[in-house]
């Protein structure tokens, strides 16, 4: 039954993307089309896969309970993702394909890695598809953020290679979940390298410098990437290393997550109230959003991080909503907050949609935000953090404070029109901003306690 | 009972949202409504004479505890019924002539908003419903002393009457509550009953604010400045609010709860706080030019005399002095009320000018003045006989000064008013002669009724020595006041006199209530910028914490090399917590 | 005989050295080689712990790790080579248009 | 009986009529559709006081005991009356107006009166916290796109933060209640509640405390209070201080006093204190204020200090009395912004001090004007009389001290007197020449109000009959 692992569908679906690449370029049609509608097919197909049949154990890679959860949302916001790029422009080169779908396996192959270089390859696979996905246009803008993103990616790398290689000099082995015996010093150091090297994927502060750089220089569907699945696979990679692997690693590893979270929801919240862009106030609110889903990281126990996964749902659905809603709005060239009115003459649906997105992030009921941050906090309370959560109340006013200062700005005016024209490309668009939206309220069913 | 006191109500409600101002002779339903309540409480009162009767009603209930309404029919509040709805009868007749050219509506509908609170009030059972009423009393006589609203001074004084009131409205509502949890039930007797049970604390402090509520209510020293205001309303409305009604209301709850006043002891006060304010009123009395005001600076004395037989526990005395004040007050105001309305005028020495001396209203204000002055026969030589009836030597002989100095007063009245010129002659109508005509024979022969009033509370009228005395002090009053007045002697000394007392208590008294009302609003002023403060500390906590974040913008300095130095610090950063914690 | 702790001692020194070498140069390239000593210190440690468990785990990681970091060179080298081409530098500073 | 649900179909109908409407462009008027939708409800409501409601449970998410329960509370029917009401009543004012965005308009005001209805029947807390945040992020939007140019955005945003950190503390207690009895239904939860330890007992109730003392409000963060209600529109205001208020009262009720009667008796005297602090506090700020509407949200204040007191005395007298009073000064202070909003449109400006005399132009307004005053300063037969009454009463039967907060009703008799005679009385100024009477709606909308205060005010009963809970 293993072969029918999702992941292998992807990598099947590469390889025959490549073969119809080359036929394709031999009958020289030109034509693309076959190529983007078999990259739609394959993540499709895989999604299908494994929300029918889930993952199965092999050799470096071992599912958890709630893998197929993951690996299934993030296909879904693939397939999103993806169709919308594909709405959006069809010029660009077929590489972009082969690198969406190799980052999307990257993705789910961290879900499932039980070994520290499986998770290394995987993380690897995400950080060079996202090099070439940011620099998708070849624009000074996409060159400026994918020259932030690969040097401190490429940072964080070594860093994370050499903390794995501290890890292995203190246990033995690199294998998530055997016995082991642990050399103190080098294994600490070793897992606090760790801790840096991922939390540069999940955009911790301080390691979140290049994050709204970067997603402000991309374009707006690899921006819903990399803040929804890239960012996904790098907390679930810390849930694997910190919650799965090293269960009971040490008492700093809670403490200083907490601190991490604080200050990741602070720095983020603090400065998204004072953004002019839109799109770079949404990066900020992303990061925070990272926060929060780390403070339940933080607790390492099952209520925690059964809520953090949960929260990472909910995050990774509402910032690929809304990246890829802005990105319809960004394309009428709306870029300030104070503009943010005329929205509504580009396209009703596509403000109907930001709104309900940025409600979720926010964190209003009934969508699954709400759930995730009640589950966050039911976490943190059920541990006795009455005072955090005091904390995290007054820090929600200001994300409540920006957010809605956003919305209060699409303030319908009346009497302007746009000249931009509505065309299938919008309407397609629109669909798809529904399916999202949709799946803002119907997510609540993956509600787990 | 309901039924009685609900018929002017009944008569407001037709002519505010039946009728409105398209009827001209909308008087007719108000006087209509108001003779039926006379006629159905002089049956009530005849038929049920020596019974009572109980209507009841459950207002809510809340966990076991009712809130009983009661109207209760005895000798008394039926009796007290009939004087309020006749006198009521008196002035809308009256207000026909007076009110003309006014709006009609309006006048008619408070008013008969006004007969039915205070007819509610007298009938009251419970303590509750009382106070109800009560509160009506006041907020009607509010809306009709600032009848006239576009007078400031009159719209000034409405205000000042229901804000002084209320004072006492309040300290009462304490009071109920007080009672209420003390002894479990709002019926007034019940109540009474259970006094001799209840901590000697309780019935102080209930006994005090009880009396608080009738002082204010009564306009009693420190109270009584908003009295004299309220003249700015109609006379009618004077008439009515400031004889048998409203200030009456504050002795007749004296007189209702004057077991509760023995048992607190509160006699002595209540006798000082009355003999202060008859004082003050027969100087400011004496000092006074206008007209109306010096009625109303007897009817304050008036007030005061029932108060004192309160204090002496001579509850019957103070009822029966109501009666009769009730009677020679509403006759006084009526026929100032024709004065004023012919010739526009409330100062009394222009009204000499108009050679009143011989015209038919002469003998009215006479029989008025000397009820006033409690010469006899009239009734009200009765009612201060009956009102002396527990004096003891000192009260006896403070009251023959107030009997020298009310004659002396209410004579200065009548001679500087009727003076040496005769010969105006005065038009008169049904509408004023009638109720004027038929109060001054009541003030006249109704000290009959003196013998009868045993029936309808316990009275007793001892005549003594101090009777007769007090009656030659009256009679002094009157011939000095003839003396100073009709024949214009000197009257620097009384001047003099005079003037320096009402100085003191008119300007400097009435100046410390303006500076109190100043100082609420003074600090009202002060705690609303302290609130516009805290109110900007939230705001400008908001906005540091927005320029704080403006401020650390500059740490995303957009450069890749900080971005990894920052990388660099927050794992060495790292490294270090983790080190503290091996 | 080299104990593994003087093989951590050492690895350390070099990881300093990298870490200096980041912070103080702002030339791409400075760069790039400063993180490959990191890497060359993680190597190090892989094949040197590799020997103290007696086991090859450790050398076959390090090759694989080997491999990635190639990778991750030529796509640094590449975009550098974009960056010298459109700004003539190779200075990391060199694009802020981003930033706040 | 009647399917509770119903209360909320309809609704929903109307809501859903507002989008067709404005999607098909059927050019129905907005504002009919709200308002034969909202007499049916209010029918429909009333039927089932008679009749009895049927309670309705659907489990939506049964990992964290999500449903959509809709039970009667003790507490639920007068509040369910205020909220089926007074956005009736509040309609006409919109109406006039509501110039720009209609559609948006009512269908924000459709979507609060459908919460408002839901959360004082949801029996789920998760489902009080949903409608409660809907109506909040309705009234946000009808603050900041159709408040008063000038100020909308500084207010809106204040009454979004304030009310925001009230309705968190509020899920902080739910979640801790939730997480001591595994429940989020109300009536499990009641059986449940002695489970929970002491110290957390403590913790939900300040949590709930902060949450009311924020969104009723009571001094010291009443702030947002002022801002908002002056700058929303009329019918705005009206909802605001006659419903919204009223979620603060309602939840501090049925979380802090009947849940947890123990913890509040403990705390009864430092809360009665704080009551009769903000009492006398936002009399004497009342007292110097200028703007007519400044001052009614100043007395608002007032008020619910009142209602505070009375639920802190934790006891039956004071309870019954906070509930009554609450539904009473629901109808009273809607009528005052209405006639405030009516000041506005007639002289252009709400300035107490830059108009006077208007009695003689504007006869009808001026009589309502005073039942209004005479209305708020609890004359008796008219509405507030009865529940200042219970709560005075509840007051001194736990706490003698409490009575001081009667000085702030003389205090309030002062300026809404002094409010009159300025508006109405003394001499017409030059400038109102040209005033002209309230139309004959105005007068049937103020006329309806003043037939609740009065029915309310003869027969407290009827509310008080509603009123289920005891201690």
């Amino acid at each position: 039954m293993s072969v029918l692992n999702s992941e292998y569908v992807l990598i099947a679906g590469v390889l025959l993307l490549i073969v119809l690449d080359i036929f394709r370029n031999r009958l020289n049609s030109g034509r693309k089309d076959i190529i983007q509608y078999a990259t739609l097919a394959i993540l499709v197909l895989a999604f299908a896969v494994e929300i029918m049949f889930g993952d199965f154990d092999i050799p470096f890679f071992s599912t958890m309970q709630y893998s197929q959860f993951v690996n299934g949302f993030i296909l879904f916001l693939a397939i999103a993702i993806y169709s919308f790029l594909l709405a959006d422009s069809r010029k660009h080169s077929t590489f972009i394909e082969f690198l969406f779908i190799l980052a999307v396996l990257g993705a789910m192959l961290v879900v499932i890695s039980s070994n520290f270089i499986s998770l290394l390859i995987a993380i690897e696979m995400i950080s060079l598809a996202s090099y070439g996905l940011v620099f998708f246009q070849k624009s000074n803008a996409n060159l400026e953020g994918a020259m932030k993103y690969v040097s401190i990616s490429f940072l964080s790398m070594v860093i994370l290679i050499f903390g794995i290689s501290l890890v292995y000099g203190g246990t033995g082995t690199l294998s998530f979940g055997a016995t082991y015996t642990v050399n103190y010093l080098p294994f600490i150091a070793g897992l606090s390298l760790v801790m840096v090297g991922l939390a540069f994927k999940s955009t911790i502060v301080p390691f979140h410098m290049w994050a709204p750089d970067v997603y402000e220089a991309s374009n707006g569907a690899v921006t819903a990437f990399l803040s929804s699945i890239s960012k996904a696979a790098g907390l679930i990679a810390m849930v694997r290393v910190f919650f799965f692997a090293f269960p009971a690693s040490s008492a700093f590893v809670s403490d200083m997550f907490i601190i991490l979270a604080i200050a990741t929801i602070f720095f983020a919240t603090f400065l998204a109230t004072v953004q002019e862009r839109i799109k770079r106030l949404l990066a900020y609110s992303s990061i925070a959003q990272a926060g929060f889903a780390f403070i339940g990281i933080a607790l390492l126990n099952y209520s925690g991080v059964s809520a953090a996964i949960f929260y990472i749902f909910s995050f990774a659905v509402a910032d690929a909503l809304v990246f890829l809603a802005y990105k319809v709005f960004e394309d009428a060239k709306i870029v300030y907050k104070k503009d943010a009115s005329k929205m509504w003459a580009v396209s009703k649906v596509g403000v109907v949609c930001l709104f309900i997105g940025v409600l979720s992030l926010t964190g209003f009921p009934p969508t699954i935000g709400f759930f995730g941050k009640l589950l966050i906090f039911s976490a943190l309370l059920s541990n006795g953090y009455v005072y955090l959560v005091v904390s995290l109340f007054v820090i929600l006013l200001f994300s409540t404070f920006f957010y809605f200062a956003l919305l209060r700005d699409m303030n319908p005016m009346e009497n302007y029109k746009s000249n931009a024209k509505r065309t299938t490309s919008i309407r397609i668009k629109e669909a798809i901003l529904i399916a999202l939206t949709l799946a803002l309220f119907f997510g609540v069913v993956f509600v787990t306690f | 009972m309901l039924d009685l006191i609900l018929l002017p109500m009944l008569a407001a409600f037709l002519l505010i949202v039946v009728i409105g101002e398209k009827l001209a002779r909308s008087y007719a339903i108000a006087i209509a409504g108001c003779a039926i309540s006379l006629g159905m409480a002089t049956y009530l009162f005849v038929a049920n004479f020596n019974s009572t009767t109980v209507d009841s009603f459950n207002w809510m209930s809340i966990s076991g505890s009712n809130f009983l309404l009661s109207l209760t029919g005895t000798n008394l509040s039926l009796g007290f019924s009939v004087l309020v709805s006749f006198i009521s009868l008196m002035v809308l007749v009256f207000s026909v002539f007076y009110m003309r050219g006014e709006p009609q509506v309006r006048y008619y509908s408070q008013m008969s908003i006004f007969i039915f609170s205070m007819l509610g009030l007298v009938l009251s059972g419970s303590t509750l419903l009382f106070y109800i009423f009560w509160e009506l009393v006041g907020v009607s006589s509010y809306l009709l002393i600032g009848f006239w609203y576009k007078k400031e001074t009159a719209a000034a004084a409405g205000k000042k009457a229901l804000i002084m009131t209320r004072i006492g409205d309040m300290a009462f509502l304490a009071a109920i509550i007080v009672l209420f949890l003390s002894t479990g039930t709002f019926s007034i007797s019940s109540t009474i009953q259970a006094i001799p049970y209840l901590p000697s604390s309780i019935v102080l402090l209930t006994g005090a604010l009880i009396l608080i509520a009738a002082m204010s209510k009564s306009a009693q020293f420190p109270f009584y400045t908003w009295l004299p205001d309220a003249m700015e309303g109609p006379t009618p409305v004077s008439a009515l609010l400031h004889s048998a009604t409203m200030v009456a209301a504050g002795a007749y709850l004296l007189v209702v709860t004057v077991p509760l006043m023995s048992a607190a002891g509160l006699g002595p006060v209540i006798i000082s706080i009355a003999m202060i304010t008859a004082f003050i009123a027969i100087m400011l009395a004496l000092h006074e030019k206008q007209i109306k005001r010096i009625l109303a600076y007897s009817t304050i004395e008036s007030l005061a005399f029932m108060f004192i037989a309160v204090g002496t526990l001579n509850a019957g005395g103070a009822m029966f002095y109501l009666f009769s004040h009730a009677v020679f007050k509403s006759l006084l105001f009526l026929v100032s009320g024709v004065l004023t309305t012919l010739f526009g005028v409330y100062d009394i020495y222009l009204l000499r000018a108009r050679k009143l001396t011989g015209s038919w209203l002469m003998w009215p204000a006479f029989i008025g003045l000397a009820s006033l002055a409690g010469l006899p026969p009239f009734m009200s030589m009765f009612a201060h006989v009956a009102l002396a009836a527990n004096f003891n030597l000192y009260e006896n002989l403070a009251f023959l000064g107030i009997d020298f100095f009310t004659a002396l007063f209410s004579f200065r009245l009548f001679f500087v008013v009727f003076n040496k010129g005769r010969g105006a002659r005065l038009e008169s109508e049904m509408a004023d002669a009638f109720p004027i005509i038929l109060l001054s024979a009541i003030a006249v022969a109704g000290g009959a009724l003196a013998f009868y009033f045993n029936s309808i509370i316990q009275t007793t009228l001892s005549f003594g020595p101090f009777s007769l005395l007090s009656v030659v002090a009256s009679v002094a009053g009157a011939y000095i006041a003839y003396a100073l007045f009709y024949q214009n002697r000197s009257t620097s000394i009384l001047k003099y006199f005079v003037g320096a007392a009402s100085r003191l208590a008119e300007h400097g008294y009435d100046s410390i209530i303006k500076a109190v009302g100043d100082a609420v609003v003074r600090l009202g002023v002060m705690v609303s910028e302290l609130d516009d403060r805290l109110s900007r500390a939230f705001e400008l906590g908001a906005d540091y914490s927005l320029a704080l974040s403006a401020d650390s913008r500059p740490i995303q300095t957009g450069s890749a090399n900080s971005y990894i130095i920052a990388i660099i610090i927050g794992m060495i950063a790292v490294m270090a917590v983790a080190a503290a914690f091996v | 005989m080299i104990s593994y702790t003087d093989v951590l001692v050492l690895t350390g020194i070099l990881f300093a050295v990298a870490i200096y070498g980041i912070v103080s140069r702002r030339n791409g390239i400075t760069f790039i080689i400063s993180a490959e000593i990191i890497l060359n210190a993680a190597l190090i440690n892989f094949v040197a712990a590799s020997s103290a468990f007696n086991s090859y785990d450790g050398a076959s990681y390090a090759l694989l790790t080997l491999v990635i970091a190639v990778l991750e060179t030529v796509a640094i080298i590449g975009m550098l080579i974009v960056l010298g081409k459109r700004t003539n530098s190779v200075s990391l500073n060199k694009l802020r248009n981003f930033r706040g | 009986m009647i399917q509770i649900l119903g209360l909320l179909v309809l609704p929903l109908i109307g809501v859903v009529a507002l989008l067709v409407n404005r999607l098909m462009c059927l050019g129905a008027r907005d504002e009919n559709i709200v308002l034969y939708t909202a007499l049916a409800t209010t029918a429909l409501l009333f039927i089932g006081m008679f009749v009895g409601f049927q309670p309705f449970s659907v489990m939506l998410v049964p990992q964290v005991d999500f449903a959509f329960s809709f039970q009667l509370n003790g507490l639920s029917l007068p509040f369910m009356l205020l909220a089926t009401v007074l956005p009736i009543l509040g309609l006409w004012s919109a109406v006039k107006e509501i110039k720009e965005k209609r559609n948006l308009f009512y269908l924000l005001y459709m979507l609060s009166y459908l919460s408002l209805i839901a959360v004082f029947m949801s029996s789920n807390l998760i489902s009080l916290f949903v409608f409660w945040e809907i109506v909040l992020v309705a009234f946000f939007f009808i603050i900041a796109f159709w408040g008063e140019e000038e100020r909308r955005g500084r207010a809106s945003m204040k009454f979004l933060i304030f009310t925001q950190f009230g309705s968190l503390t509020m899920l902080g207690a739910f979640i801790l209640m939730f997480v001591y009895t595994g429940s989020f239904n109300l009536f499990t939860i009641q059986s449940l509640i002695s489970q929970v330890p002491q110290t957390i007992s403590y913790v939900i109730f300040i949590f709930i405390l902060i949450a009311a003392i924020i969104k009723m409000p009571i001094f010291p963060l009443h702030s947002w209070l002022p801002d908002a209600h002056v700058t929303a529109p009329t019918t705005g205001s009206v909802l605001l201080a006659g419903v919204l208020l009223k979620l603060g009262g309602y939840i501090f009720l049925l979380f802090g006093v009947t849940l947890l009667p123990n913890i509040a008796h403990n705390l009864m005297v430092p809360l009665i204190l704080l009551g009769v602090f903000t009492v006398i506090y936002s009399t004497l700020v009342a007292s110097a204020q200028k703007d007519l509407k400044r001052l009614v949200a100043y007395s608002s204040i007032f008020y619910m200090g009142l209602v505070f007191i009375g639920s802190a005395t934790v006891s039956n007298a004071g309870i019954n009395g906070a509930v009554l009073l609450m539904v009473s000064h629901g109808f009273i202070v809607g009528m005052l912004f209405v006639l405030a909003g009516l000041l506005k449109e007639k002289t252009g400006t709400r300035d107490i001090t830059k108009v006077g005399g208007l009695a003689e132009k504007m006869p009808t307004y001026a009589m309502f004007f005073v039942f209004a005053v005479l209305a708020t300063l609890g004359v008796p037969g008219l509405s507030n009389f009865p529940g200042e009454l219970l709560v005075f009463l509840g007051a001194y039967s736990v706490y003698a001290i409490a009575l001081v907060s009667l000085v702030g009703v003389l205090i309030a008799t002062n300026y809404y007197l002094y409010a009159v005679k300025a508006v109405l009385f003394g001499a017409l100024k030059k400038t109102a020449q040209k005033f002209s009477d309230i139309s004959t709606m105005d007068a049937v909308q103020l006329g309806a109000f003043s037939v609740f205060i009065i029915s309310i005010g003869i027969l407290p009963s009827l509310i008080t009959n509603l009123v289920g809970v005891t201690i």
